[in-house]
């Protein structure tokens, strides 16, 4: 329990420093607090992501249904932190530049993966049995393991060059003051125990799924 | 300064409740788990 | 031609279809030659044993292997030496049953397909049904098919599962007559409750379904 | 005794050869996909008329249109076989891999054909400018064998669920995308006169990827 509560402070703390301590980016005035929910929100979306795939070569590999609820229950949770994620993104992009969606290489690397964890859920919602649901989309998962590279990296660079962007895109490099890193990195830290955590009781609630279905 | 405070605290009540959900989740999921 | 050496060995075999729990603790060892027959209830798993033992299924816990001339088979494989026939195997519609076997053996790689697919029709009586449609065949006719299909490379092992169904007295005596012609050479599996089918066999196994299926 | 040879080239260019024939025979894969191009080519045409000026939508059209041709179609053959349940009989002749080689090159060859009757049907009907023939063919040819690899692996997946087909656009178009986005920069560079070099090493390198994938998962697709 201590660890919980320890969490429970932790990210507390460093909320209030986030709006109290750490000043703000220059260009970037106010909306500098929606990147500390942001950019953790994505880094966790490509972490379940990366969890999930993880588990899924491994049920290919040792069939153990355990590794199936590892990989599902992460990408529930990716779902989850992705579309945090792209909200907050669109927000933040409405406060700077006056549009939701401009397309922008971040924004549609992360719809993107919108797209593959959409697909995933929905190929697991319509397999019934469980052995042959973790094969299948364990397999999936193995294939978009291979295309998330391209998808993240390479579409949004032909995108952006197929419509050079008018509006200046400021969220290049951000000279980070060292506090805005501090907090940063602290929030950074938290959201990925909150994940973990999270994960530990999807995990166990799978469990409880299949015994009730065994019984 | 005042708008910052109040954002402040919408976002510790947000987390708050999450973490109170979470808990209250995770108790009942022991439970389960002991039947 | 003698066939080669085969032996099919389980080792506390258990298979689930999610709650149900089909095969529990199966453990036996059938060496070639001989015909062995699967007995149990209905649901009792007979079906599942046999698609476990030609590789179509994945046991959920415990192994089964077969051995042909001491060489473990890989299940992915084990296709080249299994010969299954079972009520659910299907053939395509569009083609002749001809046309099937046909490309049944160029698949399976065999010299001369057409007369392989010739020889097995002959062995069940349905050469002169060779360019009839399936979709044409009666449930009779389609049971000898599969048979034919699984005759068609001369497997060691051979897999029939209620190999007797919709046969007619003409096809029960092929059926008799060509699994006593592999008696010697062969490893023959028929799952079956059918006593005319069940005296055909040597060795048993029963399947409870719920408790050890030790070899009678 | 049976050779080696089902899981050799002899037994995929058996289940070439019957794929072929089948579709010969039943004819419904061809008409469907065939009909789906031509209508939604003409669709398209008839609603945005002749774009000859406007190389940039030309390409995204045209690669719209091929994409969801082979949406329309590349499942089907391993729909067919699961439907049939004739799965079980290909199963007991020939390893997954095998099987599975058949199918995506006779999906790859049904795009071709699809591809022979839309592509030009595109060009003449949207007026589209004179392609530089040399990169067109080639984003094509590379296009199609990517998306052709992508649709089939996705293809034998989804043909064990329980939507079936219906599943296979959405499932697949995260996969196939960047085979789409590349295809189309492309594609809009060589009406241009820009170079496709970038997108063509892409396409190959994102096709190979993609078929590696594809030989190691096949023994995995089959299992119950």
């Amino acid at each position: 329990m201590i660890l919980r509560g320890l969490l429970l402070l932790w990210i507390a703390a460093w909320i209030v420093a986030a709006f109290l301590w750490a000043p703000l980016v220059p260009v970037l005035g106010p909306t500098t607090r929606v990147l500390y929910f942001h950019i953790p929100s994505a880094w966790v979306t490509v972490l379940a992501l990366g969890w999930s795939m993880v588990h899924s070569v491994l049920y290919l590999r040792s069939r153990n249904l355990e590794h199936d609820h590892q990989a599902a229950a992460a990408a529930e949770i990716g779902l989850l932190f992705c579309v945090a994620a792209t909200i907050s993104g669109s927000l933040w992009a409405k406060a700077m530049w006056g549009a939701y969606w401009n397309w922008d290489p971040r924004e549609t690397s992360i719809f993107f993966l919108l797209l593959v964890y959409g697909a995933y859920l929905a190929l697991r919602s319509a397999i019934d049995q469980p052995e042959r649901r973790a094969r299948l989309s364990a397999v999936y998962s193995a294939i978009a393991f291979v295309s998330v590279p391209f998808l993240v990296f390479v579409v949004p660079r032909i995108y952006f060059t197929l419509h050079p962007d008018p509006l200046i895109n400021t969220r290049g490099k951000i000279d980070m003051d060292p506090r805005i890193r501090v907090v940063f990195f602290a929030l950074l830290a938290g959201f990925t125990a909150l994940f973990f955590w999270v994960q530990s009781v999807r995990v166990r609630v799978a469990r409880l799924e299949r015994r009730a279905e065994e019984r | 300064m005042k708008g910052d405070l109040v954002v402040m605290a919408v976002a510790l009540l947000v987390w708050g409740l999450l973490f109170w959900y979470l808990i209250r989740l995770e108790r009942r999921v022991a439970e389960l788990e002991k039947k | 031609m003698s066939a080669a050496a085969a032996a099919v060995e389980a080792r506390d075999l258990i298979h689930r279809y999610g709650a149900r729990r089909v095969l529990e603790h199966l453990a036996f060892e059938f060496a070639a030659p001989g015909v062995v027959a699967i007995r149990g209830s209905n649901g009792a798993g007979k079906s599942t044993l046999l698609k476990i033992v030609a590789g179509l299924l994945r046991p959920s816990a415990g192994a089964l292997s077969v051995q042909i001339d001491g060489r473990d088979t890989p299940p992915l494989a084990r296709h080249r030496w299994i010969g299954y026939a079972a009520p659910d195997l299907s053939f395509y519609p569009e083609f002749s049953a001809g046309e099937n076997l046909v490309f049944a053996a160029e698949t399976r790689g065999l010299d001369a397909p057409p007369r392989a697919a010739q020889r097995a029709l002959e062995q069940v009586g349905l050469a002169s049904r060779s360019n009839d449609r399936v979709a044409a065949l009666s449930s009779g006719m389609l049971q000898r098919l599969r048979l034919a299909f699984a005759l068609l490379a001369d497997p060691p092992v051979l897999l029939l599962d209620e190999p007797g169904s919709h046969l007619d007295e003409a096809g029960r005596a092929m059926l008799t007559d060509l699994v006593g012609k592999r008696r010697t050479t062969h490893l023959v599996m028929i799952a079956t409750n059918d006593e005319r089918e069940g005296a055909l066999a040597d060795r048993s196994v029963e399947l409870a379904g719920r408790g050890l299926g030790d070899p009678a | 005794m049976p050779t080696e040879a089902s899981s050799s080239p002899a037994a995929v260019w058996a289940i070439l050869r019957k794929e072929c024939r089948s579709e010969w025979r039943t004819r419904y894969g061809l008409n469907a996909a065939l009909l789906f191009a031509v209508t939604s080519l003409t669709s398209v045409s008839f609603a945005v008329g002749r774009l000859g000026d406007r190389p940039d939508v030309l390409a995204a059209l045209l690669w719209v249109v091929l994409l969801f041709a082979a949406l329309a179609s590349l499942s089907h053959t391993f729909v067919r076989e699961v439907e049939g349940r004739t799965m079980t009989l290909l199963r007991l002749v020939a390893s997954p891999t095998a099987i599975a080689t058949g199918k995506l090159l006779f999906n790859l060859l049904f795009l071709a054909v699809i591809e022979l009757v839309t592509v030009p049907l595109f060009l003449i009907l949207m007026g589209a400018p004179t392609p530089s023939w040399g990169p067109f063919l080639g984003v094509l040819v590379l296009g199609s064998l990517a998306l052709g690899t992508g649709a089939t692996l996705v293809g034998a997946i989804i043909a064990q669920t329980r939507g079936r087909a219906a599943l296979f656009a959405g499932v697949s178009f995260p996969i196939l995308l960047p085979v789409v986005a590349a295809a189309v920069s492309a594609t809009r560079a060589q009406w241009s006169g820009g170079s496709v070099a970038v997108e063509l090493r892409l396409l190959a390198a994102y096709g190979v990827a993609l078929l590696a994938a594809s030989l190691m998962l096949y023994d995995h697709l089959w299992e119950d």
